[in-house]
């Protein structure tokens, strides 16, 4: 299956200066702070060949190599959890000090990365979290509850307070999916949302022929449906083709986590565009923080335990760099990037351009 | 002067690797002529006759066509020179119906398109000539070999060829059929075209050719006319040696019953088929093409499953579901497809010999090479081939000398009973008169045999008792003294004849 | 009844160096060689013997479906459904664990769902002759993952790592150095291979794989043989998919995919041919090797997957090609010319 | 000749059985869901499966010349995305130059397995499942590991999976391809020597040689086709999608042979034809685009695939050994 990914994970409003931040980060770099660091770090991505990720990856060596230390980057060559045991024995061998990683599996990567912790490698994931035996820390991009609840709102808005909606969702490996159509549906109790009627949950499997079909689906058992929800980057392009292609962009509006640059044609507020707004975060700004977090756990700056507190040297994450380690849903730590940005018609022509 | 030759090779040479098939022959074709070309099995006729058609490309030589040197690039020159082949191995597609297979390549085309209807017409014009049972429309995999065969040849007349080779096209024919090819031959000749024909049948040389031309190992020993040369010394130029008694059945005292089958039946292919075998008695099974024989024994050596009927083994009723069965009961058989059926082509001749016994030599679990080696060695010598090593591959061997593997192979069992579907199929006259040498010890030390057998002389100079069968039913049982051929052929074609009840 | 010429026949091999050299388990060899070379240039971190046999473990579950998957190919038949099988077998494995079954049942479940896997596909093959082995396995792969699909649908079962011993099969080294599961494997190769080469079995499998009219008529059983051998395969996805789940101490539907090609890959760079009868185990066991250690050595160097895809599809066509252009053959057909 | 009776016609031929399961389907599930007979729906599954269908022609004439061909996902993939980069870097670029473009680059893919098939004598699935990854490994560096997003392709681009221009108005472009594509096969395989000429070596390489066809040049050209074809799906899913990925295209390769095989085309060679083909897909793809629209649950279509694929092979199977055997009946003795 082609897990074409990253409809996971939330956060981080990215300003103006995203595109710019990392210069500043160099730019701090010469000084004795604490994260200034000559170790080796390594990443491992979701798979091959998926430009999201390698936007979070960019972002960690950025910063990494900004801070003196060493970058290696390990790509797996499928999208699954073999193929990333195999990059974590590789990463082993090559005595790194700390290993981030964008998880395809929740739990299959425990006794690896594990072991790894064993040899006193620092461990953390990010984008989609390994669980919670696995490592010190998750880098999050947003909070569950956080995107349950804007996704939410959003229907509640979009559908004008009442109507039938259905959500399409990856049946993605990745637990983060289920976690969230689970927050929206505990959010969905409050009175406020009693006039909305969800008609399904479908799965497209981050495929995009299979998400098209299931589009169809939707339109056929209910063709009444008013929003569509999709909070995977593939499931929502592949939505917003159908509305527009079944000329249905007036009726059926949709919404949900969207990667910009493949959703800026059908972002508008008239009839002619299926989606009014959606939200997503910035991969780069993730994969910052995740370098920060890295050195910060190599450099004992921090511990990953709730609670504590740090500041990374740069002013675009966070509230001046400041973030706090809380416990996460599964049991481990997470530290979250930020808030879910929404991407409206107005800003979204800038962002197409960037990831 | 207009060329007496429509055809002349000369210094032909060819190798394949590790073998030398043609080493400088010659040889010339007189316009309107029949030329048989002989020699035995490997002597080289087969690679020769892919040289003039363009198939194989020679090592060295020089060929003639009305005169003029050509080089045939490939068998599409060959074709356009006017050169049509049935080669010997049956080059059909089996998933095509007949039409196609006879105009492959030179398809009847109207404007771009196929011209099926007028395609299939010419096709069953052609078929019609050949007296042919069968439908231009037919599809080829389901025609039996016999029948594949008439398609090559209506193949070779569509395309109107001056010069017709035909390699072994009686091999699977029956005397009937035989007799309808030498008609259509004669009728080709008549007409303008040169032949050149192969067989290993002396009867067919007789019949049809007025010259023959002989290979030895590779070699061109020489051409002479047909009505000059005496049977025996064309054996002499052909083997090398002399040959003096082709059927040397020794008398044999016969043993008990050793098989004895009653009413067999399997739906659409024989009903009722009944006979007996003794030790020590060669049992000839005849018939026509399309007969069933090859069917009935395949049923007993348990191929195939039967709808009804008993199979006793020295009397004792016995199933048998598969070979390892058959093999089990101590039966045998040699079939009549050696090179898909019989032998592992790429294997060595030593492997092969053993196959089927391979934990005599070791044990349930383990192969035992020496010990392997050691028998296969023994049952090699034993039948005669000419290879040199256990470990020639069996598809660098001649015919008749696969065929000597292949019976090595089923002597290697304990066996009674030896079943042997067209033993000689094929292959030259000293391989058979070795091949009729070998079945006559056997029968000597006590197997019973059962011989199917198109060939007539055969089946008259090696059976003690004669069965033979028409369209899957038994139609007549004949002693040794008193067969003759015109009995063997009534009964053979004893179409409307009701079976005679055998006990 | 002797020959009646007195001619003699060779019974021994003649021992020739040129047919030894231009042997392809000879070229492997070689290429494994320069591959070691190689990588020992490229980083120093990969000549250490724990690193070594660490790294047999990324691979190593995966070629245990080599082992059944070269007699498969053998007698010139293929299975694409492997993935599947240890798909369903993990899943089941898992679900029977979770279920509150002892672990060490659970892993019998896990050998007997691979074994009725294997033998569903070796049914339909021998009572349905007609039909391809490929699309027959084809359609049980797509079945296989599937009813794996239905019974976990998007959910994973875990929580293996609580098993000690189980986590040690995969995990657990022996004298901290050479892996539980590396021993294993020699084991298993090495009656594979002794099978294959030494015994009744092997020689029938070769016949079957040459010519299975022949073999047949020779008294070979094929169906049994055929449905032995599809079995053997599932019991090896479910020893796979044992390991796997130990590795990963989880199962899911999607484990596994994609290890047909994998397997199927490593079989062929040994010369175990898909086209039957043809093909050697010890250049099958130097391929899993071979590939094996190649992808760790670039990996060590973080080269990307991308382009390890790309070497490893070219070292394959090339593998297949250059026994064909056949060496041996060239030098005789020069050699009958001179004479 | 006798003429059929239709009855014999019917159980005789196997195109007239899928036709039956085909109706069966159909009637199935549009009686649970009654959108799914309308004609919408069906230019949307036409669309939606076009690339299969294409894909399906030319996998038929490998699968008739006893070969394989396992790395067309891959070669998609790159000839896409070759395109696709094309048309990034190059907006002004017209439709039918990316077209033309990713067809180019298919046919030297298709060309290269067909030359190292046919000359260099590497069984097909072999060479394949090289190509495989190569192929798969170049879609990803030639995009740098990028993907092409919506917003990237011209505007025409992305409309043309969309349009109808070349129906006239009535079909879309892609069914438009998908129908000529068919109807030129049709005519080839039946009607014209080149098309037989693929039976032949299919059916018989060796007597195909010996009667002076060129049998590597057929094994050439057929690979030659696919990849073509491959290269055409390539612009086609591209334009479809407006996104062009690395992993585009990965797994189709099974969808396509099933449908061929279902379609009746044999894994050994020499059978196979264009009617079964697009039966064959038709039945792949409305399993596909029917299932979720009865409500079938997502995770219980898979298993639902294989087992309706096996069944048909298997039943197919069954209904032939019916006919022998009542053939068998008949002959007299
Ligand atoms: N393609 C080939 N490759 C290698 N050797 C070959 C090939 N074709 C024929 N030979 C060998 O060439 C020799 C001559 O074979 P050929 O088939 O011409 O004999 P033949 O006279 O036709 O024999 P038969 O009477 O059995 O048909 C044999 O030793 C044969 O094994
Ligand atoms: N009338 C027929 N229609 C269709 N197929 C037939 C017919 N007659 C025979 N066959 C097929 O031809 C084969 C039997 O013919 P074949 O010539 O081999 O008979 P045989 O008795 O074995 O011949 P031989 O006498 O040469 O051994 C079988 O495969 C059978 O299915
Ligand atoms: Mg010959
Ligand atoms: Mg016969």
């Amino acid at each position: 299956g082609s897990k074409s990914d990253s409809g996971e994970g939330t956060t981080t409003a990215p300003t103006q200066a995203a595109t710019d931040n990392t210069d500043d980060g160099s730019g701090d770099a010469g000084s004795a702070d604490p994260y200034a660091t000559d170790g080796t770090y390594a990443i491992i991505v979701k798979s091959a060949g998926n430009p999201y990720n390698k936007k979070e990856s960019d972002g960690y060596k950025q910063v990494i190599e900004a801070q003196g230390g060493t970058c290696v980057i390990q790509e797996p060559e499928a999208a699954t959890a073999e193929a990333q045991i195999t990059c974590i024995n590789n990463v082993v061998s090559q005595g790194v000090d700390a290993i981030a990683i964008a998880a395809n599996d929740t739990d299959a990567l425990e006794p690896a990365l594990k072991q790894a912790m064993e040899q006193g490698i620092h461990v953390m994931s990010l984008d989609s979290a390994a669980n919670a035996n696995s490592r010190e820390v998750f880098v999050n991009q947003a909070g569950t509850t956080e995107i349950a609840q804007t996704l939410m709102d959003a229907v509640l808005d979009i559908s004008g307070g009442e109507g039938n909606w259905a959500i399409l969702s990856a049946a993605s490996t990745a637990t983060n999916q289920n976690a969230w159509i689970d927050g929206m549906k505990s959010v969905m109790q409050d009175s406020k949302y009693s006039k909305l009627n969800l008609i399904g949950v479908y799965y497209g499997d981050d495929e995009y022929q299979a998400s098209v079909d299931q589009t169809a689906a939707i339109l056929a058992d209910d063709p009444n449906v008013k929003v569509i929800v999709a909070p995977t980057t593939v499931g929502i392009m592949a939505a917003a083709k159908v509305l527009q292609d079944e000329g249905l962009t007036g009726k059926v509006k949709l919404t949900g986590l969207g990667l910009p640059s493949e959703m800026a044609d059908y972002i508008g507020a008239d009839d002619a565009h299926s989606c009014p707004y959606m939200y997503l975060w910035n991969p780069i700004q993730l994969g910052n923080l995740a370098a920060y977090v890295s050195i910060g756990l190599v450099n004992d700056v921090i511990t990953g335990a709730a609670g504590e507190t740090f500041t990374v040297p740069d002013a675009n994450l966070g509230e001046n760099g400041s973030y706090t380690i809380k416990e996460a849903a599964d049991g481990g730590t997470e530290v979250i990037l930020g808030a879910p940005f929404a991407f409206t018609p107005e800003n979204i022509a800038e962002w197409a351009t960037v990831y | 002067m207009a060329e007496e030759y429509i055809l002349e090779l000369k210094g032909i040479t060819k190798i394949f690797p590790g073998v030398k098939a043609l080493n400088g022959v010659q040889f010339r074709l007189k316009k309107g002529e029949i030329h048989a070309l002989m020699g035995e099995n490997g002597a080289g006729k087969s690679t020769f006759i892919k040289v003039i058609t363009g198939v194989h490309r020679p090592d060295e030589g020089e060929i003639f066509i009305d005169g003029t040197k050509v080089e045939l690039k490939g068998p599409k020159d060959g074709q356009s020179h006017g050169i049509a082949a049935i080669y010997q191995h049956v080059t059909a597609y089996p998933h095509l119906s007949v039409t196609e297979n006879i105009f492959m390549g030179h398809e009847k085309v109207k404007r771009g398109f196929i011209d099926w209807k007028q395609m299939h017409q010419d096709a069953q014009d052609l078929l019609d000539q050949l007296n042919s049972d069968f439908k231009s429309t037919d599809e080829m995999g389901n025609l039996s070999v016999a029948q594949q065969q008439m398609v090559e040849i209506a193949k070779a007349l569509s395309s109107n060829a001056k010069i017709i080779i035909m390699d072994e096209p009686t091999a699977s024919l029956t005397k009937n059929e035989s007799e309808n090819l030498y008609r259509i031959a004669e009728k080709l000749r008549d007409e303008g075209a040169s032949i050149i024909f192969i067989s290993h049948r002396f009867e067919d040389m007789y019949r049809l050719a007025s010259r023959v031309t002989v290979f030895r190992d590779a070699k061109y020993i020489g051409t002479y006319d047909v009505d000059k040369i005496s049977n025996h010394d064309l054996i002499t130029a052909m083997v090398g040696r002399e040959i003096t008694d082709m059927f040397p059945k020794p008398d044999i005292k016969f043993g008990e019953e050793v098989l004895r089958v009653e009413n067999l039946n399997r739906e659409g292919y024989f009903k009722n088929v009944s006979f007996n075998v003794r030790a020590g008695e060669i049992l000839g099974l005849t018939g026509l093409v399309g007969a069933r024989r090859t069917e009935v024994i395949q049923t007993i050596y348990g191929v195939e499953k039967l709808d009804s009927g008993k199979i006793f083994l020295e009397g004792k009723e016995v199933q048998i579901r598969n070979p390892q069965d058959a093999i089990k009961y101590g039966i045998g058989l040699l079939t009549e497809d050696r090179s898909n059926l019989g032998l592992i082509q790429s294997w060595g001749i030593g492997r092969n010999i053993t196959l089927t016994e391979i934990e005599k030599y070791g044990n349930k679990f383990f192969t035992n090479d020496k010990a392997e080696r050691a028998a296969a060695k023994e049952l090699a010598e034993n039948v005669d081939t000419k290879a040199v090593s256990l470990f020639d591959k069996v598809s660098t061997l001649s015919g008749g000398n696969q065929q000597k593997i292949a019976v090595a192979k089923i002597l290697a069992s304990d066996l009674k009973l030896l079943i042997m579907d067209e033993p000689t199929k094929g292959i030259d006259v000293g391989a058979k008169a070795e091949i009729y040498d070998i079945m006559g010890q056997l029968a000597q030390r006590g197997y019973a045999i059962i011989m199917i057998s198109s060939e007539m002389p055969e089946i008259l100079g090696l059976s003690d008792r004669i069965v033979v069968m028409c369209e899957g039913k038994v139609t007549g049982e004949l002693s040794r003294d008193e067969a003759t051929q015109e009995m063997i052929l009534e009964f053979a074609m004893a179409k409307s004849l009701k079976a005679t009840e055998k006990e | 009844m002797a020959g009646k010429s007195g001619r003699t026949i060779i019974a021994e091999e003649k021992f020739s160096l040129k047919k030894l050299l231009v042997r392809w388990e000879t070229f492997l060899v070689i290429i494994f060689i320069l591959v070691n070379i190689m990588n020992a240039n490229i980083s120093d971190k990969y000549m250490s013997v724990p690193g070594l046999f660490n790294a047999t473990n990324s691979f190593l579950s995966i070629a245990f479906l080599t082992l059944p998957m070269c007699y498969i190919l053998l007698i010139g038949e293929i299975d694409i459904s492997v993935g599947a099988q240890v798909a369903l077998s993990a899943v089941l494995l898992g679900i029977s664990f979770n279920a509150g079954l002892p672990m060490w049942l659970a892993v019998i479940v896990a050998l007997g769902v691979g074994v009725v896997c294997g033998f569903i596909n070796g049914i339909i093959a021998i009572k349905f002759t007609e039909l391809n082995p490929m699309i027959i396995t084809l359609g049980t792969q797509i079945l296989f993952r599937g009813i794996a699909e239905m019974i976990l649908k998007d959910q994973s079962t875990g929580g293996f790592t609580s098993v000690k011993w189980f986590s040690n099969l995969y995990w657990g080294k022996i004298g901290g150095v050479v892996p539980i599961m590396f021993v294993i494997f020699v084991i298993c190769a090495v009656i594979f291979g002794v099978v294959m080469h030494k015994s009744t079995f092997g020689r029938r499998m070769y016949a079957v794989g040459s010519n299975k009219l022949a073999a047949k008529y020779s008294g070979i059983n094929v169906p049994k043989m055929r449905l032995t051998i599809y079995t053997l395969t599932g019991l090896f996805c479910g020893i796979c998919a044992v390991f796997a789940s130990s590795q990963m101490g989880s199962a899911r539907p999607n484990v596994g995919s994609g290890y047909e090609l994998d397997a199927i890959g490593m079989c062929v760079l040994g010369g175990v041919l898909t086209d039957g009868g043809k093909g050697n185990f010890i250049g099958a066991m130097i391929s899993v090797f071979l590939l094996g250690l190649l992808k760790y050595g670039l990996g060590l160097v973080n080269v990307s997957s991308n382009i390890m895809l790309v070497v490893k599809g070219a070292l394959l066509i090339f593998a297949v090609m250059i026994p064909h252009l056949n060496l041996g053959r060239f030098f005789k057909k020069r050699a009958v010319k001179a004479a | 000749m006798e003429k059929k009776s239709l009855w014999k016609t019917i159980t005789g031929s196997r195109e007239a059985s899928l036709v039956i399961v085909l109706v069966i389907l159909c009637i199935f599930i549009a009686s649970r869901n009654s959108t799914f007979l309308t004609l919408g729906s069906i230019e949307g599954l036409f669309k939606n499966y076009a690339v299969n269908f294409v894909l399906t022609c030319g996998m038929m004439l490998v699968l008739i010349i006893g070969g394989i061909d396992i790395s067309i996902g891959s070669t998609l993939a790159f000839s896409g995305m070759t395109a696709s980069l094309i048309l990034r870097d190059f907006p002004e670029t017209s439709v039918l130059v990316a077209f033309l473009i990713s067809i180019a680059v298919g046919c030297v893919c298709g060309l290269i397995i067909g030359a190292i098939v046919a000359f260099g004598k590497v069984p097909p699935i072999i060479c394949t499942l090289g190509a495989m990854s190569i192929y798969r490994g170049l879609a990803y560096l030639v995009a740098k590991n990028e993907w092409v997003s919506a917003s990237e392709f011209s505007k025409a681009y992305k409309a043309f999976a969309q349009s109808r221009y070349l129906g006239f108005g009535l079909i879309n472009n892609l069914v438009v391809i998908v129908i000529i594509l068919l109807v030129i096969f049709y005519i080839v395989m039946k009607w014209t020597p080149i098309g037989r000429k693929v039976y032949a070596v299919g059916s018989n390489a060796e007597a195909a040689l010996v009667s002076g066809i060129k049998v590597t040049k057929v094994k050439v050209a057929c690979y030659t086709i696919l990849g073509a074809l491959a290269g055409l799906s390539g612009a086609m899913f591209t334009s479809l999608y407006a996104s062009s990925q690395g992993n585009m295209g990965e797994g189709i390769e099974m969808d396509v042979i099933a449908a061929c095989v279902v379609g009746g085309v044999s894994l050994n060679g020499g059978r196979g034809s264009v009617v079964g083909v697009f039966l064959g897909t038709l039945i792949i793809s409305i399993i596909g685009k029917g299932l979720p629209m009865i409500g079938v649950s997502q995770f219980w279509q898979r298993a639902i695939k294989g087992l309706i694929i096996l069944l048909a092979v298997i039943i197919n199977v069954l209904v032939q050994r019916q006919m022998d055997k009542a053939a068998l009946k008949r002959r007299e003795i």
